[in-house]
């Protein structure tokens, strides 16, 4: 289902993916000979990362639960993708989110309480994009993909070495931004990466009945961007296929389009039912591909891993969740005025009879 | 056809009614969209339709609204009545050129050879707590385009009743459904046969005409029964076209008006209702149409929307300045 | 920086004059859009700008219009100031989601953190004989979402100075250009400094204000140069947000409006200045504030549109039904 | 620059096109040794109607300077996409044409003087598209591509033989509503043939500027859809590959999307100034791989056309050419009240109250 990656598919700039995702460590933790992986120290930051991301997001779940966030996407399963892609990335580079990569926010560095204000609900958005050069997490599907390639291109125009990753699902393809942005970077060789997180579904609707291509990563000869189809629950892999796309758009070399296969094991959201539309054999068959369990597998036989480092980042994750449960369970301070101050760079005469008018009824 | 309910049912098991009744009752209706499938929609609208009518005429779509609309068009010309699904109300503007270029305009350009019986059903408005672009009130963005109906229930029995006259019509329909009341129940039976652009008065009155549509319908309604004044409440039902003889002749006996929408006031709905209704009824309006509207700012994350939408009490007030006494007032604009 | 103009300069010119001379002064600035580069736009409007500046900030894009805003988006998040075309009114919807849920919001979305100075520039109505799509007024769609300045220049000079403001405004800003008006010439001196969000009274009057925006301001002044009555014109430009201030001391001093425009009346822009009006000046008016629009259709074919286009004559009747006698009409809605 | 069309790739359903656009007739009228050609009555057919077709285009290129025709989009030099496509279809089948298409209308039996409808500009549209299965010229681009694939899928649903043509440019690709047309076809194998014609230009933005990609045709594989590149002057190919395409989606095996390559001789419209922009020189090449002269040369060096053949379709072209010209030239009668009639199937109050606002205007 699967196939080692050679040195050359790993570091490809073919417009047409391999036939199946490429993989550098199976699932059964072994790497295959002559591959080309990352470097160990990178390799158990990863592994510290997905256990940190994993635990962040049981935690959000589970905040979800309890009534203090709106709604919660999980990227349980995903963890590869979302920490992978992320570790590939240097400070002065973008990431573009969805409403699905809250664990990618906090692999970039964000506070995971600011993380959250989107899906907390107290504004759109928690944290200041240029800090970590995190773009809003975006809900209209596929829309911040031109974002990033105009981003990107900017960058160059300017002269400066950056790079845009954007990530989208499955779904997102179909929507007609993608094609202009996968056309518009290809024409512009802009250096943006496209990281297509096939996780099966778009909510309850499965990849066959989203597009009938031998793989998404198909599309992008049909724009002369370089594409490659990984196996996105090998951490290696993605982080692997990402540092050399982004290399590749320093270098001048335009953009790459990377379908990794994944799957979201949890429903859509906290709000969805996936017992309506998947049977959990499928969902079974998906947790015993599990990311962390795929790489803690190779660490510990690789002997970098041993029982009282993999204690040791258990009890760091456990600490965060705390940090954060204890952090979210405080109620946010809300103030009603601001509705009106960011709309415009100043508010126009009528917001600011609005907002009087608003301030008036709340001192009553 | 009518179906009697027999218990209080929701709006969004009546809307779901009104879909298997049309789908049972013309084979040339189709149900498609996103999701809309097993799913049966993220609210659950088309709830056991795949299973029952079968895939070829309830289906899941690829995740595409320009394509939905675009095929839906196509489908129509060739002798299809499709109903199709926007997730939520942000997500039908990539529909946009396609709705406005050729699902209002194609009936026009081809001098009625190509009749478009579309339908666009589209959950819109707040009130859930959803996060940004779940809770838009779009109706402005499709009211001023010639070519296109749109309508809004306002209850339960209403949104079999529409739904099913939107289907029956040779027009395309763009099909706003107020989210907050899918869970609203009623048990007044489910009938047809109110005229598609015909606005009701919900609520008899001889002080003072409100009008409202949606899901300010019900708020409209507490408002009026909390007032000291008495008020009649209309629910336009129709946005486009709009029920002039019903609505003035309200106004000219009552003379005054307030008109009442979720979504920002500027260039609002309501607009058009003031300046209509001015301008058939000035000489007997004793104050400005009052517009209670949201604010003109983007729709607020859920912790705040409360503060955004209009509440009983700024009807009530908005009533109150209607001049009684006949000092002159300007409400805030 | 101020140009002087030595002869009678076209409109198009004056906007091509305001684009070499932001691009010449920022390097921020960039030009960009379908056939902006060697042809020069397909109004000519960017004439030139390649050749002086380079294709580096003056380019041609891939064909599609969403891909032309949201990389603008792209573009602003990190620093520059796109000033984009959208090739005709019609041609601006495939835009409408990047427009009407990034551009408009994201400002909002960051508190403010993101800033999106960029400039949609769009050539818009009729009255040059365009097929089907080309001829649209499509300003009220825009001037309904909060988080956007829509603005547009009714003469060449104010094209210079209203494109100047534009471009440095820190908001995203609609431009819309009276494509009819292009080939308008003026000697008045090209000069900024006006605010981007002020109204402009192009001649006074006492008895009636006749409200005017784009394409319209010519002919208004002409209506009122016929009339048999004083007529104060007032030219618009910023259509969000809206000069209640100019407008309405006008309408306080006359106590009769008119207002004007090309598209369609149905919650067409008319609507809001209609109530806004009335809201603030009821007990000044004698008459309802008349509305001189399109009518309620798709825009005509090139041999019928003279038929739908307000004229002189249409807003000469609409003054004289202002009940100048105070017997109650009541004016077509 | 092209290779000849093997019967296997004559036939394909591949997803990927060919490297080199594919031929039948070479540009100096050979037929490739082997290839497999349409019968010498179609080609003599083809002949005769691209003859009438360029006749027509002139003619309108004339009316318009006249001051007749609102604007027009000439055709010249893509005869044998205008022509050998509509050849292709049955009348159960449907075309959707752009702007650009008039000669395909005319083509495909539409009455010149009904087809110039648009252009002329007394209505939108001046037939009736249910008669000869024509949808309206569409303006918005590729955005009748999806209304392609819905009347398709329609017809499959309704059990119907009805394939649908859309035709769209080179530039039309780049538009969001392509890509989603081409994935809804390619998910519902829907019964349509997507002809691209490349005439190297978007108005003034050549294709270089447009699209990164090996071909156009390369975008099929991203969708699951059988592509083929072929050369746009080569009638006998035009009509070689829409008959198959057109035969395979019959046979359920879903949609092909077909690049042919041509080029526009004249300018954009009559209102576009093309030395703006391209050489001279480039359209000088162009004209001497005429797609008619191509033809005329097999025909005559295969005895199928003869002078008083040829002479004899010249007359006829110029027989309807003066027809049109007459019957142009007439003005059409206007009914400003139509304005009214068919914005809704019943005319609203409103509307009511505003015909009667225009008519009694007239009548002053
Ligand atoms: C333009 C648009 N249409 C519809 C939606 C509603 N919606 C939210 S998530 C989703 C499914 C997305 O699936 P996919 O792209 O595979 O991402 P995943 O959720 O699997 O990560 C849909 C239809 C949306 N957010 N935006
Ligand atoms: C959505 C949209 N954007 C812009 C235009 C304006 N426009 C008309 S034709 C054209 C160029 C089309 O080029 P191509 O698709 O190659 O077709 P061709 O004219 O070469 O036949 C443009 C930009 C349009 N008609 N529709
Ligand atoms: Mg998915
Ligand atoms: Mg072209």
């Amino acid at each position: 289902m699967s196939t080692v990656a050679t040195p050359r598919q790993q570091f490809s700039r073919d417009l047409l993916p391999s036939d199946e995702p490429l993989q550098l460590i199976a699932p059964s933790g072994e790497a295959a000979p002559g591959a080309h992986l990352p470097p160990d120290d990178v390799l158990v930051d990863l592994y510290r990362r997905m256990v940190l991301g994993r635990r962040f997001d049981a935690q959000a779940t589970a905040l979800t639960k309890q009534g203090r966030l709106a709604v919660y996407p999980s990227s349980h399963g995903q963890e590869a993708c979302e920490v992978g892609a992320v570790a590939a990335l240097r400070p002065q580079d973008w990431l573009f989110p969805t409403y699905r990569d809250s664990m990618a926010i906090v692999a970039r560095g964000v506070d995971p309480v600011d993380t959250l204000g989107l899906l907390r609900g107290d504004w759109h958005l928690g944290y200041d994009p240029y800090v970590h050069h995190v773009a809003p997490q975006c809900t209209p599907l596929a829309t911040n993909t031109l974002h990033a390639v105009g981003l990107g291109h900017a960058a160059r125009l300017k002269g400066e070495d950056t790079v845009a990753l954007v990530m989208l699902g499955d779904g997102g393809t179909s929507e007609g931004d993608t094609h202009e942005a996968l056309n518009f970077a290809g024409v512009w060789k802009a250096p943006v990466v496209f990281l297509v997180q096939n996780n099966g579904y778009a909510i309850s609707v499965p990849l066959a009945k989203q597009n009938a291509a031998p793989s998404l990563a198909h599309k992008g000869i049909g724009y002369g961007v370089a594409s490659m189809l990984i196996d996105g629950n090998d951490p290696a892999m993605v982080y692997a296929a990402v540092q050399s796309a982004v290399a590749a758009a320093r270098a001048g070399e335009g953009p790459t389009l990377i379908e990794a296969i994944t799957y979201r094991i949890e429903a859509h959201t906290n709000a969805d039912d996936a017992s309506r539309y998947r049977d959990q054999d499928e969902v079974l068959q998906w947790l015993a591909r599990d990311p962390i369990d795929r790489l803690e597998r190779y660490l510990i036989a690789r002997g970098l891993l041993d029982a009282s480092a993999r204690d040791h980042v258990a009890v760091e994750a456990e600490a965060a969740a705390s940090s954060l449960r204890e952090r979210m369970n405080a109620d946010p301070k809300l103030d009603p005025a601001e509705l009106f101050e960011h709309v415009y760079a100043e508010p126009t005469a009528a917001l600011r009879r609005q907002a009087a008018t608003l301030s008036g009824e709340l001192a009553q | 056809m009518t179906a009697i309910a027999t218990e209080p049912i929701t709006m969004a098991r009546a809307l779901n009614q009104a879909l298997a009744d049309a789908l049972a009752e013309d084979e040339r209706v189709l149900v498609f969209g996103e999701d809309v499938g097993k799913l049966g929609g993220v609210f659950r609208i088309t709830d056991g339709l795949a299973a029952r009518f079968g895939d070829a005429r309830v289906f899941d779509t690829p995740l595409a609204e320009a394509g939905i609309v675009g095929t839906a068009i196509g489908m129509a010309m060739n002798g299809l009545r499709p109903v199709v699904e926007m997730q939520f109300d942000a997500f039908a503007y990539p529909a946009f050129e396609q709705i406005t270029s050729h699902l209002a305009k194609l009936r026009n350009r081809t001098r009625g050879r190509i009749e478009l019986p579309v339908v666009i059903r589209i959950p819109y408005g707040g009130g859930i707590g959803g996060v940004e672009h779940h809770s838009d009130s779009s109706e402005a963005y499709f009211v001023h385009t010639a070519g296109l109906r749109v309508v809004t229930p306002g209850t339960p029995a209403d949104a079999y009743d529409l739904l099913r006259a939107a289907i029956d019509c040779p027009d395309p329909v763009i099909f706003f459904e107020p989210k907050r009341r899918y869970w609203a129940k009623s048990s007044d039976p489910l009938t047809t046969g109110t005229p598609v652009d015909r606005a009701v008065v919900r609520r008899p009155g001889a002080d003072v005409t409100l009008i409202a549509y949606g899901p300010m319908v019900a708020t409209a309604l507490e408002a009026a029964g909390e007032a000291d004044v008495d008020v009649e409440v209309i629910d336009l039902r129709s946005l486009a076209p709009f029920d002039d003889a019903t609505v003035c002749d309200s106004v000219r006996r009552t003379g005054r008006a307030v008109v009442v929408h979720e979504a920002p006031g500027f260039l609002g709905y309501g607009a058009e209702v003031a300046a209509r209704v001015t301008e058939q009824c000035f000489h007997y309006l004793h104050a400005p149409v009052a517009r209670v509207t949201g604010f003109d700012i983007p729709y607020p994350p859920p912790m705040l929307e409360e503060h955004h939408l209009p509440n009983v009490d700024r009807i009530l007030d908005a009533i109150e300045r209607l001049q009684w006494d006949d000092t002159v007032e300007f409400p805030d604009a």
